[in-house]
């Protein structure tokens, strides 16, 4: 269970961190952000992808922190670069996965 | 009728113990139409109504046999390896329930009941935990009712009469003592204007 | 010999007709009338303790029937004195 | 690993992971209602800037009782994460834990003397219904099952499949009393807007911070006893998911509905709850369930 | 079924008697939590409650009497003791005096209060409480007429007849009622609005705990 | 002989039940009553619990005083609400 | 052992009898509106359930039955008094709506010359408390108190004597720790279960007496003559 706590507690520190970071950034009220940021995509897609499919504690925590990061930005921004990076986490999950069943 | 209406008749505190009635007569009812019958292998048994009194027995329908303080009696309890000196208060009888015996053969409920006996083997004994349960339950009651009657219901402090009595007494004391207060306040005066001169 | 069930039967007739009267007789919207009808069921049940040989529990009986009595006559004069409408 | 070890972590995971779900719970509330919402890692944040606020006492509370009462509820829950997910043991010992949850809901509520907390201390005494529920529908599992240790129910699932499939109307009433203590549920009368914060109005500083604390732990417990005693062995991915489907149903649901009045929420409950109750006598009474 | 399937492994027994008091460890939590919430209120002073006045801004202080409070503590710490025993008795009349006699005490423990309307529920909740002598006693009695035993442990090893089932139905009814949840809510409800918490948190511990132990009591009888 | 007196205590209980039921007068409610008792210790001399006789005989009185101090305290209750006009009926 | 076939076939009728008496008891609940009403009909109630009880025909049924009735007694007394306080809180609180002229809160003594109040009483009651000592337990104990509240009723003493019922209060209140220790005695040392006995026996004795004796004092208030 340690690596559990471990995924959850690096989670909830990136998302700290991300929600920190984006009030650094933008203090405007709120506004429903449309413009695509890539580098936050680049670091969402490497933090779940990493996350998911790394099967080493050290790199999904790392991942973990990375997702938490883009995911915990203050409300409006965030939200397609985690959703983009959740989906092809889970495509390239879904293919690592096929092969190891088969064999 | 909407079911809204009927939630709230049922939050109403005065509706609830004859809905509480209602069920359990239904359910008492229904209990007419389930099988009933007695399980002949109980503990505790018994002989047959008036069979001892025929026969014409001292302790008439509580002789459950045994010599007092030698041999135990003949009962049947849940756990016997629980109960060390299990009967022997059956067979045991206090002097004056002795004396009582040798006199009449129709005192069987009284001489078996005072202590020792059959029912307070298992009223102290067997099942000695319930009649604690019972005899606190009994203590608890009456040590609500005395304790509002003590201070509310039979107060008398607050009885109107008894308050008017009271000013009426309290009235007269003031007045006396205002009257001592001033007859020592004219004699003081008088002892005073003595001295002066 | 005497008769245990004829004695039991009329106890538990007595207790039903008590208990149909306690509910329902005449005259029972006054509370005296109805403490006083729970006595027939209450003897009736004496007479079913006593077809049983219950006899102790006989005796508690009696004895806590008159408390109970005096307990309920109590509460019915206190509110009648208090002019209560319960 | 050792067991203190073991509780120790089950214990974090339960926080965190609760606190998130409720976060998620929360957004998924405000995007229904077309809200931003907060960001999801605030209710963590919530629960941890509270151990740092200054605290103040009311000057009515009965003392004991209202610092008391705070580690109690957070105790009750962590007893409640070892009964369940560390040791798996008696369903009936987590059926105690919630029952002692709804008492420590009432006298949060009355010890602090304020009338707001009284009023949610009597609605807590009202919604005592919801217990009936889950009674029914532990006893459910047990008559399917036949034991009540969670180890056993879930190999019980392992050979004849989840339970959700064999009861389903008991997993319904289950669900029932996972949405009375979702927050803004139509049923939690406790926590009515009308009552200010319900029973935890006059709870201020770190008391507040141990009742966040112990309702991120008790909402994950819940969830956790839902998806294990209805949807046999699932890892760990499967519990995530399940939490968060849940987690997602039941803010859809509240955003949507109305709070209901003290009563109507009880009858209602226990309406649902007697349905549920005879549809799945029947179902095994006839045979239905193998 | 036996005690093991329900509350874990048995860890001990006392004696009495006819009456064995069970350990497992679902009774033995049920019974920590109860004695520990009885010492809590032991130890505690009762809070002042505040409430607001109808039409106006400020707030007025219930006032409740000093010999008011110590008899309230006295009857409250009793239910604490007394629904603490019920949780780890093994026989089932014995259980069912537990149960009167905590449903005596809740009545007592707001006896003295000046609401009417709290009076009022405690009135109504203890015609409840005396009608529930009936299927207490009465189911408990029905069960041993079945089956010829009080104590759980043969019991939980009997099969349940019709008769069993009749005098269950009774005992759950009588338990629904004396502990008032639903739909007899309304009855216990309105006792909770008075001052003085520690205590009256025993009214609502106790009747919860009750109904809990009733289930672990009902199973053992009918299965 | 024994077959006699059961009709006896059968029949004074019988009377008794009705009188109390069907009678008007609080008084001659209290006499059924008493009819009623006197049924029930011949039940119980019957039975042959003489102890248990003699308490019921005892018991009889005193119930019976009872209802007497009852009754005429209500009596007098009642008519004072007559008297002062509150009470209509 | 078996229960005799007597027992048996006594059941049905007896548990037959119990079931019907309790529904005519509940449903009069059902359908009355008044709270006395009910509170009296409550009674009938607590006989069905001797009915049930007492059908099982074992001496654990009458060893059952016994506190039962106490059981009774005891919640009677003690819901009647919440009843008058309720009433009378409501009185208290909106004196004009509630209390008439010729009523009153406390109860008024009245004029009642009754011969028998001065000489049976005392009679009576010395035989029930003696008979009632002999019996010791339960059943002592109810039959010594109706001789203790028959003894207080009589005397023509009003105002209630609250020292006295402190008084009473402590006797009975040692009288149950005497039956608590009698109690332990019996397990824990159970040679000498004589002393053990007598200490149950007479303690159970001294308090319900003592108890119930307080309905007298109570009852004094209400039915008794100036």
């Amino acid at each position: 269970m340690l690596d559990y706590m471990i995924y959850l507690i690096t989670f909830a520190a990136g998302s700290i961190l991300g929600l920190l970071y984006s009030y650094k950034q933008h203090g405007e009220p709120f506004v429903a952000v449309t413009k695509f940021n890539v580098p936050f995509a680049i670091v969402s897609i490497a933090g779940w992808v990493l996350g998911f499919c790394s099967g080493n504690v050290i790199l999904s925590a790392i991942g973990f922190l990375l997702a938490g990061f883009v995911m915990g930005e203050r409300p409006g921004y965030g939200r397609k670069e985690t959703a983009v990076g959740l989906i092809i986490a889970i495509i390239v999950y879904v293919l690592l996965k096929r092969p190891l069943c088969m064999m | 009728m909407r079911i809204g209406a009927l939630w709230n008749k049922l939050a109403k505190p005065k509706n609830i113990p004859r809905l509480f009635a209602f069920s359990l007569g239904i359910i008492l009812i229904i209990g007419l139409i389930v099988p009933l019958a007695l399980n002949p292998d109980q503990l505790y048994v018994r002989p047959a109504p008036q069979e001892q009194v025929d026969e014409g027995l001292a302790i008439a329908p509580y002789d459950r046999g045994g010599v007092p303080l030698k041999e135990p009696g003949n009962i049947d309890p849940q756990y016997p390896e629980n109960a060390e000196s299990l009967g022997m208060i059956t067979g045991y009888m206090s002097p004056l329930a002795e004396f009582v015996s040798s006199i009449s053969p129709y005192f069987g409920t009284s001489i078996y009941s005072s202590p020792g006996g059959l029912i307070d083997e298992i009223l102290y004994y067997t099942r000695g935990f319930d009649t604690i349960l019972e005899s606190s339950i009994l203590m608890m009651s009456f040590i609500i009712a005395s304790w509002l009657s003590i201070n509310y219901t039979m107060n008398r402090k607050n009885d109107e009469d008894e308050i008017k009595k009271d000013v009426k007494k309290a009235i007269d004391d003031s007045n006396r003592v205002a009257s001592h207060v001033k007859a020592n306040d004219a004699k003081a005066r008088a002892k005073q204007l003595r001295r002066d001169n | 010999m005497i008769s245990v069930s004829l004695f039991f039967y009329f106890g538990i007739f007595l207790a039903i007709v008590g208990s149909i009267a306690t509910a329902w007789g005449p005259g029972v919207s006054d509370p005296v009338v109805r403490t006083f009808n729970t006595e027939i069921a209450s003897i009736g049940v004496c007479l079913v303790l006593l077809c049983y040989n219950h006899v102790l529990a006989l005796l508690t009986l009696l004895a806590t029937t008159v408390i109970i009595t005096l307990i309920l006559f109590r509460a019915i004069i206190r509110l009648e004195e208090m002019g209560a409408d319960v | 690993m050792n067991l203190m070890a073991e509780i120790l972590i089950q214990v974090i995971i339960a926080f965190l992971a609760g606190s998130l779900l409720l976060g998620l719970h929360r957004k998924v509330m405000a995007r229904v209602q077309k809200r931003p919402g907060p960001p999801i890692v605030q209710q963590l944040i919530h629960s941890l800037k509270f151990f740092f606020k200054e605290t103040a006492f009311p000057k009515t509370v009965s003392k004991v009782f209202y610092i008391g009462i705070v580690f109690i509820l957070a105790l009750i829950w962590v007893v409640g994460v070892i009964v369940g997910p560390v040791a798996k043991d008696s369903l009936l010992i987590l059926f105690g834990v919630y029952a002692v949850y709804k008492i420590v809901e009432h006298n949060s509520g009355s010890s602090s003397g304020s009338p707001y907390g009284k009023l949610s201390c009597v609605r807590a005494v009202l919604s005592a219904a919801t217990e009936l529920p889950l009674f029914a529908a532990i006893v459910f599992v047990y008559m399917v099952t036949g034991t009540m240790n969670i180890g056993e129910i879930i190999t019980y699932q392992s050979v004849h499949g989840p339970l959700i499939y064999s009861i389903p109307l008991a997993a319904l009433m289950f669900f029932m009393l996972i949405l009375t203590k979702s927050p803004y549920s139509p049923f939690a009368i406790t926590k009515d807007k009308v009552l200010i914060s319900g029973f935890e109005t006059e709870h201020f500083g770190f008391l507040r911070g141990f009742m966040l604390f112990s309702e991120a732990i008790a909402w994950y417990v819940l969830l956790w006893v839902f998806l294990t005693i209805f949807f046999g062995p699932l890892n760990a991915v499967g519990y995530l998911i399940g939490m968060i489907v849940i987690s997602f149903v039941t803010g859809f649901i509240n955003a949507t509905t109305p709070l209901l009045s003290p009563n109507h929420s009880v009858m209602t409950q226990i309406t649902i709850g007697a349905i549920c109750f005879a549809g799945t006598a029947l179902m095994i009474f006839t045979g239905v369930v193998a | 079924m036996d005690f093991v399937t329900l509350g874990g492994n048995l860890l001990g027994t006392i004696r009495l008697g006819d009456i064995v008091l069970y350990l497992t460890p679902f009774s033995l939590f049920l019974f920590a939590v109860l004695l520990g919430f009885t010492v809590l209120i032991g130890l505690s002073k009762p809070e002042t409650q505040v409430e607001a006045t109808m039409h106006y801004l400020n707030n007025t202080e219930v006032k409740v009497g000093q010999k008011e409070l110590k008899q309230r503590r006295f009857l409250a710490v009793i239910c604490g003791i007394a629904s603490a025993g019920a949780m780890i008795t093994g026989d089932l009349f014995n259980f069912t005096l537990f149960m009167a006699l905590v449903g005596i005490l809740n009545i007592g423990i707001v006896s003295a209060v000046k609401q009417t309307s709290v009076l009022d529920s405690a009135f109504n909740y203890g015609l409840i409480a005396m009608m529930c002598s009936l299927p207490l006693f009465g189911g408990a009695a029905i069960i041993l007429a079945a089956t010829g035993t009080l104590s759980l442990a043969v019991l939980s090893q009997m099969p349940a007849s019709p008769m069993v089932v009749l005098g269950a139905v009774l005992m759950l009814l009588g338990i629904l009622g004396e502990s008032g949840v639903a739909p007899f809510f309304a009855s216990k409800a309105e006792m909770f609005r008075t001052a003085g918490s520690p205590y009256i948190v025993i009214i609502h511990l106790s009747s919860l705990f009750i109904i809990v132990r009733a289930v672990e009591i009902l199973l053992l009888v009918l299965w | 002989m024994e077959f006699l007196v059961s009709i006896i205590a059968i029949a004074l209980m019988v009377i008794g039940a009705f009188g109390v039921i069907f009678m008007k007068k609080p008084l001659d409610k209290i006499i059924m009553f008493d009819i009623m008792d006197a049924g029930f210790v011949l039940v119980v001399v019957l039975f042959k619990y003489l102890d248990v006789a003699l308490f019921a005989a005892l018991a009889g009185p005193l119930s019976t005083l009872v209802f007497i101090l009852s009754i005429v305290k209500i009596k007098e209750i009642r008519t004072d609400k007559i008297a002062s006009g509150e009470a209509n009926d | 052992m078996f229960v005799p076939q007597a027992f048996i076939s006594m059941y049905l009728p007896a548990i037959y009898a119990g079931l019907i008496v309790g529904f005519i008891g509940t449903m009069a609940i059902a359908i009355n509106r008044r709270e006395l009403h009910i509170l009296i009909l409550t009674d009938i109630v607590g006989l069905a359930m001797i009915f049930v009880v007492s059908a099982v025909g074992t001496d654990l049924a009458e060893a059952l039955i016994l506190p039962g009735l106490v059981v009774e007694l005891a919640e009677t007394l003690a819901i009647s008094e919440i009843l008058i306080t309720r009433e009378m809180r409501k009185i208290e609180q909106d004196p004009r709506a509630n209390l008439a002229k010729s009523s009153s809160i406390f109860p008024q003594a009245f004029s009642l010359d009754m011969e028998i109040m001065t000489t049976a009483p005392n009679f009576i009651a010395l035989v029930l408390i003696g008979y009632g000592i002999f019996l010791t337990g339960f059943t002592g104990g109810a039959v010594a108190g109706g001789g203790i509240v028959l003894y207080a009723l009589s005397k023509k003493a009003r105002g209630l004597p609250v020292l006295m019922l402190d008084g009473i209060a402590g006797v009975s209140g040692i009288a149950w720790c005497l039956w608590i220790i009698g109690f332990l005695l019996f397990f824990v040392a159970p040679q000498y279960w004589l002393l053990s006995l007598f200490l149950a026996a007479c303690g159970l004795l001294l308090k319900v007496a003592s108890k119930v004796g307080l309905i007298g004092l109570l009852m004094r208030e209400d039915i008794d003559n100036e």
